[in-house]
């Protein structure tokens, strides 16, 4: 039921707006609205029942085993959703004088301090609102890093074909032409490819080590030389940070610039789809370019550097100074981490990913690089079962909802047929991971001899298996009914 | 080690499992020339406890002031139900909804969103939220170059009383994709886009018309006239509004005679808190015939295989995962948690409540004005006004902001920050938060700075 | 799952404790544990995975409908717990001195005064914990207004047969004799019994009005009468305060001493089983004996008050000053409903239960008191099902559970067979009682037509019906297992 | 209408259901004589945006102290996740779990508090609260009366190492029910009863003995031999502990030779804020032979009839619903949800974090002690202690803690309020909350103040 087939007019929950009607407001009719929005209407008890028991129907980590590859769905503290909600946090006005702001403006000058230390880069700026608009900002960077030494010949952007989606999206926004080059059998950039691929016509490349195929990229610093000697510079796609937090720092791989998932690596959360950010460091020659506000120190006290104080700044990408909320949230993690925890996100994610890769593998399932390491993720392949059962990588993931697990990353790199990326993160016990193992192996038991079965799942959750080609076709996404009319059983 | 929960037992035979030795062992394929040695810049650990007692201390030094200051982000009750369910573990710790029948909480309330932010605009399309206001208006230039298939030019019109900042982050974002962003002029007395003003650009090719509504100084502008001028110059016309004012301003969709094309907006007045600026959301709404055009994530009604009704993910052949580097944008992760509260927001406050929140922001800024007006105090802009006013202090409107901050009232923006013409100028607000006490201190802070910085 | 069986020797929710493990206290060997306390070993995400999915097993009010007749589930108001969880407040401690804490006291008076005025009292006390402590309370200052005088002779206390359990249970703790009056057949006291149990013996009676029959006692006057006349004092149990607020007050009706329920009338949450809150409030004979400490007001300031201001006061009856966050919470919907919200509670969960009452009855259901109107609840009784078709009130309880909606109070009042008592509240929509109705009306179907579906129920709930019998007998109250030796699948 | 749905048009449906005219109509049983005509003592509605300013102004009044005071109330951290989690509305809105199938939520939570405080105590058996410590101490002398069939005299000694507070209430409680509570004297030198002074009570008809550990002046009692002269004298043993102090402190099952006969406690410091005192929740603990003599509710383990294992509410025979006059208490509602916040705190801190903050509270006793004695004052009390410590100031402690108060530092518990032989001596309390300079803060307090009261 919708909350607006619960309306009924006339219903209000009235102690959430003034009590007193107000005088008719002095709207000429000109710029009048016609008839009331069509809201629903509704009490307070209806609001607080109908959203709490909707919530009740999603998967999540505070709920469920979330080993969705490249989505780092690890534990998200509580702390950091009660200190970044504290009411001096929430009140601040982001126009507030500086005079009025220096304990948000300290957490956010140490923030980049330490954002820098962890990734090797020389200045950081917080104000991107989601990875992808990181991936922006660095690409811009780029961008403004060859105009302002008049390079203007460079129009291509190299990215291996297994690159998140975002990353030739990215290239296209900036104004750049899309390269691939093809990834390795064993999962590394394929070299002589990329030997080819560069020239004067190349402003970079876009990589993500570990890559999206799992595995680190172990020629990352010929690839850097590479790169580097053709004149272009080295975006690194922070969506895999997660795995070598504290083991090795992009700055030190030779990347010129990052962007950080903090609601990945930094356990900020997910949000049923966001608010992320997408903190970005720079190398010292694109430290001119960084997206403004950024927060400087002078003496004791904190202020903000705009584009009047960095003039070769790409710009703004926000309103204000980016996901303040979400940054305050991924400061305090940190500070809880601290330096000693930080490695340890890197070992104990490493251990996890490859304890149950391990055990998959024992159970029949085929990995997609099965002579290396996985790092904080792996993929593995359906293909076989695909052919012989007809089961898909679709249909596993679908079956895992009855066991209650939520699904792996489906069909993505796209690369590899059939897959499976699966990321437990460092957050999940041994017997968590040991159930699912059993549940992943109950399910290939399933497909040899019961195909039907998982072809049909889920079977436990609110829905069966979606029409999603309705749902395109038929589009409907707005409902149309009236409130007045409305009836409720 | 926090958040981690393997024993020395665990690590032991999961080592086993795997094969290893060690747990560094599993990082061998990483050249040892690159691995760092610590994070000195990182400080040590610290319990929750005792992030705990130094987050207290930093939000307890930005000084709870008495906020006059809108200038796109506006301090409005939130009821406390809204974040005590946004915060939900289901709905705050789940991601995307990509597994549709794990994630029908989300999936439903953002259908829920997108039906209320149609009703809001009266545009039949909404996606599940872009980043901010200023970026959803970036991605609205985009769409609209996209959707106007007849013009080629790629010029929009971007009028100067569109909100700086979100003029900045359009520029940033459309920049290298050879848009020509062309500013128009406000009118100096009325604080508006007088249409007459556009007749330079009749007969050529543009391709989008921005129309602020109310736009930055809180000044109504000409919407029909804009709308109906874009339309009849082959131009989208573009709305930016602010979402409560829409409770008693014309929906986008009705604005002259064939309604805007699309319209963005930021949404942080329904049910974010000011917090710094972020996280907000921005909303974007169409007409249906560009639906396909428009960016980020969508989500559709669709039935299930036993015939069951269900929320999905829809239009995904526009998104970057699929199309890559023909996506209509690169937008991936939104704003979620945000829409989760402004959805409860809504619903909580409902049709009436929405009304009389916006009234009684008009209200109570008319109210302030009054009794600046008795002080002697000008407006500087003679257009009607929604919740904020331009006042002309006959000071330096920056020193009289810092000086008022210094006495826990936060005046306003400066105007002059801006536009030079205007540095005696400060931009005030004032939403249904306000007391009568309230807009008296006001008028007495603003006195005792004004005549200390004259 | 217990969390015992997710421990695991050594596994720690390690942000939780102080960092450093602390030099070995000097507790000499005498006093020292032998060995460490065999709590849960877990990781923070075990414990909130852990906690969030068993309350997921709840009904709530947050999630369902909960007509649990004289328990008043009524919308909790989230600002209720939002402004008494504010950090002044939680921080506040009990024995901070009056100048650091004016503001909590101010509320505190407040509340008292209102409660005055809802009750029609000269003087409240907050301080009991529970609507238990309260009427321990009431009878205790009856008792100690007796010695005042010293009417020794007075150790009986009347109590309806209809009367709360706890009634009978606080007049022996009290050290009276109980003295059960019938009711009559229409739900009033019956005058006769009464006036033949008054004398020289009776100390006070205790009542509810409305009745624990759901109806109002009509002769009130005349029972004040008779009790005072006879030199015995009038006790008001609060529990159903909800169905007359700012209609009647208990103080007009001639009661000499009343407890209210803040959980029930004032909506503060239920919790699971508490807190509660049971203020007193006393007419002026009654004034000097309230328990300690109260809340006065001298000039804009307040003080409080304790046996060396008041040295007749009953005493204390909690360490400090009762359940303040509870008060907190009652005081925040109060100024909330205001003057002009009060009545309307009575109106409208009165307009509920009748509403309710009537439609019940349309589908074939026994009401209790037919010629009577409903109050805020009233009672149905499945006596002529339990004949026919063998189900009785606890199947037809268990049933709507699967229906959706949590069940009555069963078998309270025992004067009624198989009886049903309740309560809708005045937060619920019409909708909402519709949809019960109708599923009330199935399960009448159901008992006649497969009267073996209801018997079995429930049947959608994590469990099956109970074996209760069992649960006495073999005691269970604390799981036996070793945390170092469990195992977990 | 705050909170009440029902519009014009349902009430009109529904009043025709009914066969009334007009909800006036329904009061019609109720003497006219009787109604009130409108609540004049309270104030008009207000909005929830004006409660909120309303309460945040109230809560703003109390200053945020730096807090020394215990006194049987303690500063703990809280982890965020307790709070969180405990108002979900699943646990926050649901009522006592008399549907178990309903409930099985806040049921098997209970059932693992019961097994927590069984495991803290030594002690089998676990109710499922009471209202507070001291509460729970006076439903322990009933239960003891009730348990202790040999006894007849109805005599209970209650040493004066007890919390005054605590003997207090014990007395307005069992007061009227004919039980002899008999005040015993603490050693003035050590601060806790010798067990020497029992020896007047030898021989004689004892019911039971209380024993405080730690004692209310934070000294640990000799609680091995005051066991053992309990049950020597044919009296049961009451321990009244500190449930954090369990963490060091031998557990009172292992008491003396046979162990306390039931154990209580204010469960405040494991979860409960200090919130002005209240909620917090008593907790009870006792011999398996005595539970059927315990009051409050219960929770066991079952099966059910498809033989899977769940929870219910048992024992019910004992109480008032069922047993009426004869019940064993007439307790109803406890202190359920503050009980649901201390499972997921103790489940939070484990084993070894319980044991970090209770030797960490130690140990920064101990080193205020120190830094005290350095400035030369003294420790009133010789014995060992806990997170306390009785200070003699050499001046009125009462002016003393006035004065610190006025700087921001809540000093302690002044004992002259309940003992005039010890109106210089202030009783502090250190938890782990505390750093090194917040010690040092405390005593330049202290002897600033001191020094100005002299």
């Amino acid at each position: 039921m919708l909350i607006f087939e619960l309306s009924r007019p006339g219903r209000r929950a009235t102690s959430q707006a003034p009590l007193a009607a107000p005088a008719a407001p002095a709207v000429p009719e000109r710029f009048r609205r016609g008839s009331r929005v069509p809201l629903p209407e509704v009490s307070e008890l209806d609001v607080v029942r109908h959203y709490t028991r909707l919530s009740q129907k999603n998967f999540s980590i505070d709920t469920h085993f979330y080993p969705l590859g490249s989505c780092t769905m690890k534990y998200n503290p509580r702390a950091s959703n009660t200190l970044a909600m504290l009411p001096g946090f929430l009140r601040r006005h982001p126009y507030a004088p500086d005079q009025a702001s220096q304990g948000f403006m300290a957490c956010m000058y140490e923030l980049q301090e330490m954002l820098m230390d962890v990734t090797g880069m020389k200045r950081v700026s917080l104000t991107p609102m989601a990875g992808a608009q990181g991936e922006f900002a660095g690409v811009a960077m780029i961008r403004a890093y060859h105009r302002s030494r008049g390079d203007e010949a460079r129009t291509e952007i190299i990215v291996p074909d297994a690159a998140h989606g975002t990353n030739p999206a990215t290239a296209t926004m900036c104004g750049y032409t899309v390269r691939e080059i093809p990834t390795d059998a064993d999962g590394d950039v394929n070299m002589e490819a990329l030997k080819e691929a560069v020239g004067p016509t190349t402003a970079g490349i876009m990589l993500t080590n570990p890559s999206t195929v799992g595995v680190f990229e172990r020629r990352i610093k010929e690839i850097a030389e590479v790169v580097h000697d053709a004149g272009g510079l080295l975006y690194y796609d922070g969506a895999n940070l997660n795995a070598i937090l504290g083991k090795v720092r992009p700055g030190d791989m030779g990347f010129d610039v990052i962007h950080m998932n903090l609601h990945k690596t930094f356990s900020t959360p997910h949000g049923g789809g966001g608010p992320g950010a997408g903190a970005v460091g720079v190398s010292e020659r694109l430290r001119p370019f960084v997206p403004v506000p950024v927060v400087d120190k002078q003496g004791d006290a904190y202020r903000w550097l705009t584009d009047k104080d960095l003039p070769e700044s790409i710009g703004r990408l926000s309103a204000f100074a980016g996901n303040a909320g979400v940054l305050l949230r991924a400061y305090v993690y940190m500070r809880l981490l601290g330096r000693e925890g930080m490695p340890r996100v890197a070992d104990f994610s490493t251990l996890n990913a490859n304890y149950v890769m391990a055990r998959l593998k024992a159970k029949g399932f085929d990995l997609a690089f099965p002579n290396r390491r996985a790092t904080h993720e792996f993929i593995v392949t359906l293909r076989r079962q695909a052919k012989e059962n007809g089961v898909t990588a679709m249909d596993v993931a679908k079956r895992l909802l009855d066991y209650g697990f939520h699904a792996p990353t489906t069909y993505f790199p796209l690369l590899v047929p059939e897959c499976l990326l699966l990321e437990p993160t460092e957050t999940e016990s041994k017997e968590t991971l040991d159930a699912f193992v059993e549940a992943m192996g109950q399910i290939l038991d399933e497909a040899r001899n019961d195909p039907d079965t998982v072809k049909g799942a889920p079977y436990t959750q609110p829905n069966r298996r979606f029409d999603e080609v309705r749902a395109a076709k038929e589009l409907d996404v707005a409902w149309s009914g009236s409130i007045r009319e409305a009836s409720v059983g | 080690m926090p958040f981690i929960p393997h024993t020395e037992s665990d690590v032991r035979e999961m080592l086993d499992a795997i094969g290893a030795d060690s747990v560094e062992a599993l990082f061998d394929e990483i050249p040892s020339a690159l691995r760092v040695d610590g994070l000195r810049g990182v400080p040590p650990a610290m319990s929750e406890m005792e992030v705990t007692r130094l987050m207290e201390a930093r939000a307890g030094e930005d000084a709870t002031c008495l906020n006059f200051i809108g200038a796109g982000a506006y301090e409005h009750h939130i009821p406390a139900a809204v974040w005590q369910i946004a915060t939900r573990g289901e709905f705050y710790s789940a991601y995307t909804p990509y597994q549709a029948e794990a994630s029908q909480g989300t999936l439903q309330l953002i259908y829920e969103y997108q039906t209320m932010m149609s009703r809001l605009t009266g545009l039949p399309m909404s996606n599940a939220s872009l980043y901010d206001g200023a970026s959803a208006l970036a991605e609205a230039v985009l769409m609209a170059v996209r959707a106007n298939r007849k013009s080629k030019a790629r010029k929009v019109l971007m009028p100067t009383s569109v909100h700086p900042a979100y003029r900045a982050v359009t520029r940033s974002i459309v920049g290298s994709q050879g848009i020509d962003l062309v500013e128009v002029p406000f009118d100096r007395a009325s604080g508006r886009v007088d249409v007459a003003s556009l007749s330079g650009f009749e007969g050529g090719d543009v391709t989008a018309l921005v129309i602020p509504q109310p736009n930055f100084f809180g000044v109504m502008e000409e919407v029909d006239a804009l709308t109906d001028w874009a339309h009849a110059n082959g131009a989208q016309a573009i709305g930016v509004v602010n979402p409560v004012s829409l409770a008693l301003l014309k929906a986008p969709g009705e604005w002259g005679a064939k309604g805007a094309d699309m319209v963005v907006g930021e949404g942080q007045p329904l049910g974010a808190p000011l917090s710094s600026g972020g996280p907000y959301f921005g909303f974007m709404c169409c007409r249906k015939e560009h639906v396909r055009q428009m960016p980020g994530r969508v989500v559709g009604r669709t039935q299930d295989a036993d015939g069951r009704e269900g929320f999905v993910l829809t239009l995904q052949a526009r998104e970057q995962h699929i199309r890559r580097s023909k996506a209509t944008s690169n937008i991936c992760t939104n704003q979620g948690l945000v829409v989760t509260a402004a959805t409860i927001h809504m619903a909580l406050l409902g049709p009436e409540g929405l009304e009389r929140v916006a009234g009684t922001c008009m209200n109570n800024t008319a109210a302030l004005v009054e009794k600046l007006k008795a002080k002697g105090f000008e407006v500087a802009f003679s257009g009607e006004r929604f919740h904020e006013a331009a006042i002309r202090l006959g000071a330096d409107a920056e020193q009289v902001m810092q000086r008022m901050a210094d006495e826990g009232v936060l005046g306003g923006y400066p105007l002059g920050r801006d536009d030079p013409d205007l540095k005696d100028v400060l931009l005030l607000c004032v939403t249904e938060t306000k007391t009568e006490a309230d807009l008296d201190a006001y008028v007495e802070a603003l006195e005792t700075a004004v005549s200390s910085v004259r």
